[in-house]
Parts: C-alpha cells; structure tokens; sequence
C-alpha cells in the first residue's frame, strides 16, 4: 500500500497547480467564460504544449500511458481553478471511448489531433428520458448499405457545441434499455442534418442540445463492436466520475480555506466571524468533509488502477460520498460568507456552483448508492 | 383544541377561491407557478386588482384599509393565494414601511403616504443592509446630517431588492455624531428616489439576474418632515417591525405547493424503468420535507393562535424563520435532483416574460438551479439564520 | 381552528403536572423501578382516586369521555416524570381494546375494576417474526367445542408480568400474515398454560415473554367479531402511539430544559459549557426540535379526533418526526453532559433511555414513514 | 500509488490468520463478537499468549521488546484480531503508561516496569480525568505535596476504566501550589494502588455495568522515585501521549466487523415479508455507514503513511476520534433499530460469563441498547469531540 506520488505525478501536478495559480485567476476566468466559444482556445494550446492533453491515453497510442491516478491528479488541479476548458468532455469521455474502442486507424486519425490540442470531442450519450441509466439509449441507428442512418435526440452534451466531432452512443438493436443492441458512432458534427443547440451551463461550461434527423453515416464511423459498445461507455464513465471526483476535492479544497480565510478578515459585532465558535466548528465539519472526501478519491483511483473488478463499486462509494462532502461544503461556504456570496461578483458563488452540478452528473448520490448495492 | 374550519372560515374560503378564479389572470399564475418573476407593471396589476377588492392590506388595522381578518382568515388567504399562484405581494410599501408609518408617524405622513401605498401607486423599497454591516446591522454608516429643515443623507445602502422599480426607500440611517456607535443614534427617513444624488446600480446575484441593487447616497437632501417618529428611535422602530415580519417568513403556503408540485412532476420523471417518485431514497426525502412543513405549519398556526390571544409574537418566531427557510431550500434542491441533467443548460432567455422559443429540458428544470443557488439568500437575509439562534439562545434560552 | 385547553383539560395537566412535580422526584422513581413490581401500586391507587385512569373511556363505560386530546396532556405530563406506572399498556392498550371491542358485560367486568385501579391489563401483540406489522400473527387459537385452544409465544408484553388478565391477539384464520383471521381473547394471566418471564427494560418499566402451551379459553372470552379484530387493534396501536409522542414530547421538554440549565452551572476553562457559542446554537436545535416535535403532536391527536380518515397518516407523520426529535434532544442532552451523562447517577441518561425506547416501539422512523407513503 | 499488500504483507497476514486461528479460544472470540466483556483473568490469559508469541507490543520500540511492525503491517493485524473476534488488548499498560515510561523514564523505572507490563504481570489503570475537570484536564486538583522522599498524594480520579482490577495506576498531579493554576504544575506519577489511603468506587454507566470508577486519595504515600520525569512535566507528557493515541481510537476494524455482522443479521431479520436488509431505508442506512468507514479507513491509512515517512501524526488525526466515534455510534444505533421491541429487555444476567440459560431476543438483540447507552462515551471521553474540533480549528484552520 502506497500513497505518495510518483515523481512524474509530483511534477504534472506543479505544473498544472502553477498556471491555475498563475494564469487562471478568477477574472481571468470570468472573461473565457463571456467568450463565444466559453473556454480559451490558447489555454487548450497550452495545455497541449504541456502534454497534459496526453495523461489518460496509453503510451502506444502516444499518450503518457496515464493511470486513474495520474488522471486524478490533472483533475484535482484543474478543479482548484474550476477551470471550463473542456478536458473532462473531449479528453477523459470522448477521448476515452476511443482509446477504448477505437480501431488502431481510428485511434491514430483521432487522438493524435486530439492530444496536439487541434482537435475537439465531444460524448453524446444522455437523452431526456433515460435519466442515469447508460443503457436507455433511444438514438436509432439503421443500417442501410454500408451506412448507418441515425435519428434522435442528444441531451446535455458537453462540449457539445465546439466538437468537431461527436462520439454517440445510438441503439442498433433491442429495445430501448436494453444493455445488448448499444453500438458508438464518431459523427462529423457538420454533417448533414445533425442540428445542435448551444448553451451555457449553470456553472460556466457550455453544453448542445444535439438532434440528429435521418445523419448517414458510414460504416467505418462505427467505434468497437456493434451493438456491444455498453461495457466500455461503463468503463468510461466510470473514469469521467473518477474525473469530476477529483475535480470536486480540488474544488472544494480552494472552497473551504477560502471561506476560513474570509471570515478571519469579516468582522461582525466588532470581531471578526472566526472568532465564533458557531462558526469554527462548522468549518472544522467542513475541513473533515474534505479530508474525507479527498481519502474517497484516493481509494478509488487506487480501485480503478487495481483492475480487480471492484472499480465500479468503488466509484459508486467515491461518487456518492464526495457528492455529500461537496454539498455540505459549497453551502456553508455560501451560508458563512453571507450576502456576498449569493453573488456573482465573488470567486466562492462559482465554486459552489461548481460543487453543485458535479453532484449530478453521472449519477446523483442515490443512484450510485444504489449501483453500489446491487 | 380542534383542526376543523367554522362554517364563516369555509365561506370565506369559497369567496377566495372564487374572487381568485375570476380576477386572477393565467399569465400570471402561469409564470408564478414555474416560479418565475413578472413584469414590474404586472406586481403593480395585481395589487391594485387586490385594493380594488378592498384584499390589499391583510395585515393593517382597519382604520386605515385593512382587511381586519383573523390569523385564520389569513393562514386561508396565503395558503388559497399560494396554491392558484397569485403574485406576491411586493413587501415593501405594504407590509414593512406603512406599519412604521401607521404606528410611528404622524398624521400628515400617515395621509400622505399610506393611501398611495394601499392603492399601489408607489414602489416602495428598503434601505436597512449596508456593505460592510451583514448581520451587524446596527454598525451601519450611512448618515444624515441636519441642514436646516433638511437632512444631507451619505452612504450606501445594498441588497435593495427591486430598487431599480423603486419610486420611494426608507431607510435606517446614522444621525448622531459618528463616534456614537450605539443604536440609539439611528433614525427613519423616508426618501424620495428621483431626489438629486441617488443612484441605483445592480448587484447580479447566482442566478444571473438583476433582483438587488446597491443604492448610493451622494449629499441628498431630504426633509426632516420625511423622518418617521423620533430622532434617534429608527432602530427600535425597525426591531418592532422585524419580529412581526417573521411569521410571514414561514413561506408555508409558498412550500406546500411548491412540494404538491415537485411529487407531480417525480411521478412523472422516468428513472431506470419506473418513475422518480418510485425510487425510495427520493420518496423518503420528499416525505421527510412534507414531514418537516407539516411540523412548520403547525408552528406557525400555534404562533398565530398566541398573537389571536393577544400575544406578541415572540422569539420562538424565529424558528419559522430558520426551519421555513430549510424547508424551502431543501424543496428547491429536490427540484435540481430531479432536474438531473437538465440542471445543466442556462439558457437565460427562457425566463423573460417574452420569451416565445422552444425551452431546453422538461417541466421546471431550466430554472431549478437558478432559483436554487439564488434562494441561497433566505438563510442569510432577514437576519441570518445564525443570528435567529442567537435570538433563540438569549431570549428563550437564556444563553 | 383551536389550539387551546378546555378548562377540564386544564385542570387535568395542572393536577398530573402537580404530581410529577411534588411526588415523582428522580429518586423516588428510581425507589420504584427497584421494587419486585417495578412500578408504585400507591400512585396507581393515587391516579384511580383522580379520576386519570378514567379520561380515555367514554362516559358510557363510567370513564370521562376522553378525546385524544384529553390523552395526549395525560401522557405529556406523565412524560415530564418519565413516569413508569402501566397507564398506557393496562389503559391505553388493553384498556382501550376492551372498551373499543368488548360487550357490555366485559366492559363492566373488565374495564370498571381497571378505572378504580384494581386490576391490571396488558396487551400481548408483538411476535418475535413480526416486527412491527400488527397482522402477523403466529399464535394460534383452534377451536375445540366451546372453548378456544391457544399455543404460541408473545414478545416484550409490557405489564405482561403485573398483568391479571392478557389481551392477547390470536390466529383464528387464514396465514400468518393475513389481514383476516385475527382475533382477540381475554385470558388470565393465571390460567393453566400460561408462562410468563418477566423483566425490566431497558427504560426501567416491566415486561414480559409470554408463552401460551394448549391454554383453554372460554368462548365468552372473545373479544370483539372472530376472525375481524386488526381494525380494532390498528385503531387502539394508533393511539398507543399518539399517547408515547405525547409522552416523548413532555420528556423532551425537561430533558432540553435540564441540559440548558445544566451547562449553565458547569464551568470548563474558567466559563460556564452555557457560554460556548458552539453548544448555545446546539441547545438552539434542541429547542427548536422540541417545538416542531409539539406541533407534530398537536396536529396528530387533532387529526384523531376529526375522525376524518386522516388519523393513521397523521399518527405515522407524528411518530417519525417527533422520533427523530427525541433522538437529537435524548443524543445531544448526554454528549452537552459529558461523563455525568453516560451514567445512572443523573437523571438526563435515564431521560435519554426513554427517548431511545420510544423511537422504536409501535414502529421506527422507517416503519411510520413507509406506511405514511403507501 | 497502489492499494495492493506486497508479497512479504500478504506473508504476515497468512502468519496472523494462522496464530489466531490456533490460539484464540472461541469461548473469548464468541463473547467478543456478541459484543461482551470477558473476566479479569480471561484478558491477562489473551495478553499472555501474545506476549509468548512476541506480539503483545506493537507499539514499542524494539528495543523494549515492540514487534517493530510496519504501519501497513498494524493494519493488517488490527484487521484480523477484530475479525477473528480477538479480546482487544487493555491499553493502559501496554499503549498509554509504558510509552510515557520508555520515553520520559529513568532506566530504573524502565528495568523496573515495562517488562511487568509486556508480560501482563500488572494490571494498569489511568488517573487523569477529575469530577470537576471534564474536558479541561488541565484543571486538575488532586495534589502531590512533598514529603521527605515521597509525595502525599490527595484528591479524586474518575472514569478510571476497569479501576477495581488494577493493580498500579499512573496519575496527573498538581505538584505545584494550589495558586499556580498553569499546565507547568503538573506532575506524572506512577502509584501502587495497594498503597494505603486508596479507595476505589464503582460508578454505573447507562449499560448497568460497573466498568469505570472513582479512585479516591487520601494522604496516600508515593515516593519521589515513581514520578516519571521532571516535576512540573506531567502535562507535556499526557498531550504528547494523546496525540499517539488519537490513531488507534478510529477502531476501524472494530467498526469493519460490527457493519459486516450488521448485514448478516439483518438479512435473516424478517420484516413486512421481506428482510430488513432488503427495507430500502434501512439498507440506506447501511450504506450510508459503510461509506462513511470506508472515507475513516482511507483517512486513517494516509495518517498511517504519513507516519511511516517520519511525519508526526498531526492534529488531523483528531478527524479519526470524531470520525471513529460518529461511525461506531452510527453502528450501535441500527443494532437497536434492528432489534425492534427486542431491544426493550434488560436481563442483566445474560451478559455475565457464566450465563447458561435461555437468552430473551434474538442475536445480538440483549445487548444493543445497553451498548447503544453506554457507546455515547466514546464521543466524550479521550478529548470530546468538541474538544478535537477546538483542536482542529487552532491547529489545522488557525481560528
């Protein structure tokens, strides 16, 4: 058993620690934001320049042959600056599927752009009635010739308005939730008659509603097996939870020194608020919270890095209890800071923001407390 | 001890409830119900619709346009009110200055005011919060210096909610020396808004909007006619005001039908091959709050039974104020649960009272964030929550 | 809606409240609990002789007419005292039963002797299967002639031991489960087959294991319709509840008075625990607690006696709520205690014991709350 | 970073299993697991077997005659003994005195005590906590006046746990004058309990038990040779002590087994047709629970590393007592929540060793509420909760 990072970890993650401190300052981010495309096209350089872009993807692919642990790391640092360049979306997820799945051809035509910072993904998957459950996948694809035609709807993809293209999970047999019959297609987000509509996310990312009217496309789109394409999508959204688990812990580290340091200068009644109990001892539950939920983190990069079939559950356990860890925390940051952190003007409303919606994707706590006891 | 209504308190409730189907348009309560807000001329609309039924002021002594009806009159009022989706009543004018007045004015301010109140011809806000005061209220710093027959007023005031509608601000400010910190030294001013000096600027708060507003104070001139009561008795004037205000703060009827709403929606949200409101963790936080507001409701109706007698208020109100707005606040975040995804996409031009377009997502979700990270401020304003255990621990405690 | 006392109401907590207050000091109780009885026959003579073991019989039966409201400000000032006298297994349960079931004759016999506190009831119900659901039941009563054939075991049968006769709640008919086929007889607690272990529990009241081997009953000891009691005893169960909510109400209020009260004395570092901003917003919980938990109570025994069908939802709502308030005040009273509080010395532990036995009989929080939702 | 035992780990585990399975007699193991206490001379006999296997010192230095274990390697055996049922070894000889003594000790009182200690030749108690001290140890007012070459000790210990079996107990004592108020005053002395002018009462703990006591001192002789270290250096050796202490009070292990014993009952307890495990809120619960020992766990194995690379654990350790507690006492309450109407009786005789008659209640049903009672301790005693945050707001936030 082993907690240290290894140099190479200690070093990626100095890296990243130094341009959040640096380059990614809260009016920095406000300003990436207001842009068009809601993230910085010279930070995503950057980030390939530094080859952060390379972490998850195995070394014969050209990555870094990066583990849960390494991906852990970049996650924990960005989540410090709550950083909206989408490296959760293109890079883990999409990114991910083709690592996975991808045809040697496929991995080389797409990845290589993809870790040069040239190229953008996007994984569409969700779709407005199926809730959590990664086997509701309504998106029929038919085939036609060698072409597939598909038609449906794309709920809240990430970074599904800049991608140039889109990983879709579509239905090619079964019914509608059945775990066989789910197959992956790369679409051309250009191509005809896939329509998507942006728009920014509560917590400062952008997203598409992405709909898909009789899209062909061709055979060689197709991404690992047909119609058995569900275990790897699990396998890498159990990696994309592990992602925005460590963004969390990042996230909710910055979240609660800042609020410790905030009321150490806030005075009320002539002191200042850290000099009420009341108050210390919630921050005290606060710093607990994040202990906690950071030793979650750790056990399930270990787990996923064990590949000893218990990486699911772990996950589940990790989602679950850094969801509870990132409530409590960004509310009581919000509630210590008082008005001025119902508004935008202040870093701690996004942070809490932030801690929010992480609860949500990919599952709520009640759905991996439950995936966790089945 | 009984539950049952009168036969005078179920007529009265028909006459609700049939004076609201007729007078109360579907635009509005369409709006209200999806918990979005309405034009500053439709706030106005309504409460002159409710003036002209003779319903604007519930809670004013008849003799000057109250309804004169009783807590359970009133507890019919709200809940009738919340459930077909009635406007709020903006508070300002109605419930918070014109009690000063009528209490604490005299006779020319009580005729030049309270009419224009009870009719809704003139926005009313408040002035209390200041930058750096919080909870600390009593440390604010505003001033107001006698000039003759006038005060010069400096300072700023913040978290002024609709105060760029606003025609009038009332306003706690500082008239002893500056060196007199105690609360003795802060007075009540009426204060027109066009007066040369003010400025009105936005503060946007999580959800994107503009709901509060700093409003400055350079050199205003403002008589001293338009001081409510004594020099020096604004505080206690406010504190008065402030434990009446609390049983409102309760928002009971507001969560009931809020909570009515959110398990119609769960039963019909999928959820891996059944419905959200089939998924037990769900349904046992939905209970657990309907659990919650029942205990609520039936705190405040003790509470309105004590004042029925004769009773003030008393601190113990404070707990309506800190368990109404954990209530609340625990609804709003089963909305975001439920929205799931769709609590993602914040597409602000969905909530304008123009908007014409497709939504994204279903039901309530586009706004189920928003309006849960804004709905953050009711544990803090009105005295934070923490400050309410204050009260409790010294005033019922004894601490 | 009307939240006051009735001046009879009035008077009966003014005289129990007397009582408790003069008569029912710590030490006192704990002289009872420790003889063989485990509870005082004087002060139950006591209560015959003021009229309070009459209030929850109708005038009909020579009792008071008692509402449950009239129940509830018996047993929330009993609760003030923790007081163990039987009242409610010998009058609310048992007592209840009769009245709610038995004929005229058995009323008289059984129900006379009980207001003038010469006779003791208990009601045998539970099953060590069964759980909370009162429909599951295993002893059997097989008819033979005349007579009633009755063999099987009843659990925790509180004043099982002191008890003269049993009501006891028989399988006539159908599975163990079923609704239908439930029946209840009236058996001396004497009668040859009967065997009775009796102990203490754990909040220092009485109880006892009774077991039934081939006990002959008369017929006329049935009470009720054969084969059709479950209404009954869900009826007189649903009281039985309001009446320990009443009772974890009044003990509530001293136990969080007695802690606010306490810390104020006890000096840690120099200063009184009362003065710790940390523990005041504590105790702030607990007030608030106790108060929502009274609001819970006021509005079940209102529900029960508007008799509008809403009663059973109401008594489940109350017992969850004012359970989980009786956790937090009973939890939080020994911890703002310190050492003193874990042991038998003081009264606060014992205040606490019975706040814990009450979360759990006649169903948990779980249990209420499930029924509530179906 | 990797969570998997090395091939020399997994070694020591098969070695522990092995041990255990041969010299831990079930008679202790069954009365461990149902959660009971054994006799006097049952735990001597248990630390006994360890010390003849080498094993009773796991957290001395080698150099006393300490296994020299790893971290990683105490984990390991702290899992199996709690698994295997093993009777948990009485710390305050072998973990809380005998570091004090080969830390501060002169070599006399080395030679003198620690391998009576090692052996479980002398039973320990401890003296530190005072009627009227509470969590503010430091207010302690037993003295120790000297006399000659001893000290005249008089003054009141409690919550000395299993203080009617000891044979020596070690004390804090103000050795200074009852003016000096400060931490400087106090002294550590070591005290033959058959010395005369002791008395030990019994105090009854919500579980009925006699498990900690009063120990009384009147003008009881102890010579200057048993203090530990200089006069005036008790206090700094106590805290230092508490700190080391502060890891193994997660009982992780402990909690591990409880929850796994937890399920398996509640998987054979009937309820409503179903079993109680498959009660979604129950298994809620469970769950809950589960992943709150999983974060304690992962906290205390990255103190545990931190230790290992020559860190002091710090005051963040005080997570794993607040944490440790919460969880166990989490534990205890859903043993009481599955027993149902079976956690009501109190039949004291059933928990005594010799108990052969017919058990009332299924399972673990007899003790769970007793043990429920009697577990609230574990969130006062050892430093309160409130004190570990106090702790952590000063050393860890800087508040």
């Amino acid at each position: 058993m082993d907690f240290s990072y290894s140099e190479e970890q200690q070093m990626l993650q100095d890296s990243i620690s130094k341009f959040v401190a640096q380059d990614y300052d809260f009016d920095t981010r406000k300003k990436i934001i207001q842009t068009p495309e809601g993230f910085s096209t010279e930070n995503w350089k950057l980030f390939a320049d530094l080859g952060w872009l390379m972490v998850p993807f195995g070394e014969a692919d050209g990555g870094l042959g990066g583990s849960a642990t390494d991906l852990m790391v970049v996650m924990e640092e960005l989540g410090k600056g709550i950083v909206v360049e989408p490296y959760l979306a293109c890079v883990v997820m999409a990114g991910g599927l083709v690592a996975e799945l991808g045809s040697e051809q496929q991995k080389q035509e797409i990845l290589g752009p993809v870790m040069a910072g040239e190229r953008q993904l996007a994984f569409a998957f969700a779709e407005a009635q199926g809730r959590y459950n990664l086997a509701d996948v309504g998106v029929r694809a038919q085939q036609q010739g060698d072409d597939w035609i598909v038609d449906g709807h794309k709920a809240v993809v990430l970074n599904g308005e800049a991608a140039e293209q889109l990983v879709v999970s579509v239905r090619t047999a079964g019914d509608r939730t059945d775990a066989a019959g789910i197959s992956l297609l790369v679409i051309d987000a250009g191509a005809p008659g896939v329509t998507r509509k942006g728009y920014q996310t509560v917590d400062g990312q952008r997203a598409a509603e992405v709909t898909f009217d009789r899209v062909t496309v061709p055979a060689g789109a197709v991404l690992g097996p047909v119609d058995q394409a569900l275990p790897a999508i699990e396998k890498v959204i159990d990696r994309a939870t592990l992602a925005v688990c460590a963004e969390a812990v990042g996230a909710m580290e910055v979240t609660y020194k800042k609020t410790v340091e905030y009321t150490k200068t806030r005075k009320q009644f002539g002191v200042p608020l850290a000099k009420f109990q009341a108050l210390q001892h919630r921050m005290a539950e606060m710093f607990m919270e994040y202990e906690l939920a950071r030793s979650m983190l750790l056990m399930a990069a270990m787990q996923l890095d064990a590949s000893d079939g218990l990486a699911p559950k772990a996950v589940s356990a990790a989602k679950n209890r850094i969801g509870k860890a990132a409530r409590l925390i960004g509310q009581e940051a919000v509630q210590l800071h008082g008005g001025i952190g119902v508004t935008e003007e202040l870093d701690i409303g996004h942070y809490f923001k932030r801690l929010t919606t992480i609860q949500f994707i990919f599952g709520s706590g009640d759905y991996h407390l439950q995936r966790y006891q089945q | 001890m009984n539950i049952d209504l009168s036969p005078a308190e179920l007529d009265f409730q028909a006459q609700v409830r049939q004076f609201l189907e007729e007078k109360l348009p579907s635009h509005y309560s369409d709006r209200v119900l999806k918990g979005l807000y309405l034009k500053k001329e439709e706030y106005i609309d309504w409460q002159k619709t409710l003036y002209q039924q003779g319903w604007a002021a519930t809670n004013w002594p008849v003799e000057h346009g109250g309804t004169g009806w009783t807590p359970t009159q009133k507890y019919i009022w709200a809940n009738e009110c919340a459930e077909a989706g009635a406007p709020d009543v903006i508070p300002f004018g109605m419930k918070m200055v014109a009690p000063v007045i009528y209490t604490y004015g005299n006779d020319e301010q009580k005729e030049r005011f309270l009419p224009d109140i009870l009719a809704s011809n003139v926005w009313w806000c408040q002035g209390y919060s200041e930058p750096n005061a919080g909870s600390d209220l009593a440390s604010l710093k505003t001033t107001a210096v006698r000039d003759g027959d006038d005060y010069l007023v400096n300072g700023t005031k913040t978290w002024t909610t609709l105060g760029h509608y606003g025609d009038w601000i009332f306003c706690l400010v500082r008239t002893g020396r500056p060196e007199e910190k105690n609360q003795e030294a802060i007075s009540f001013l009426l204060i027109d808004m066009t007066t040369p000096g003010i400025t009105v600027s936005p503060i946007i708060t999580l959800d994107g909007h503009r709901e509060v507003n700093e409003v400055h104070f350079d050199n205003v001139r403002v008589p001293v006619a338009n001081r409510v009561g004594e020099e020096g008795g604004g505080w206690t004037y406010a504190k008065v005001l402030l434990t009446h205000e609390r049983t409102g703060i309760a928002r009971v009827a507001n969560s009931k039908r809020s909570l009515r709403q959110l398990k119609k929606l769960a039963a019909e949200t999928g959820d891996g091959g059944a419905t959200l409101m089939e998924n037990p963790s769900f349904a046992q936080k939905i209970t657990e709050v309907e659990f919650d507001l029942m205990a609520l409701e039936y705190t405040e109706l003790r509470t309105l039974a004590a004042v029925s007698t004769g009773k003030a208020p008393g601190p113990e109100s404070s707990i309506l104020k800190i368990k109404g707005t954990e209530v609340a606040q625990a609804i709003d975040e089963l909305y975001v649960e439920m929205a799931g995804y769709y609590s993602l996409p914040f597409v602000k031009e969905q909530f304008e009272p123009d908007f014409a377009g497709e939504p994204v997502g279903p039901g309530m979700a586009a706004d189920s964030a928003p309006h849960y990270f804004n709905n953050r401020k009711a544990s803090i304003y009105g005295g934070s929550n923490e400050i309410q255990k204050n009260i409790i621990c010294k005033a019922v405690l004894g601490l």
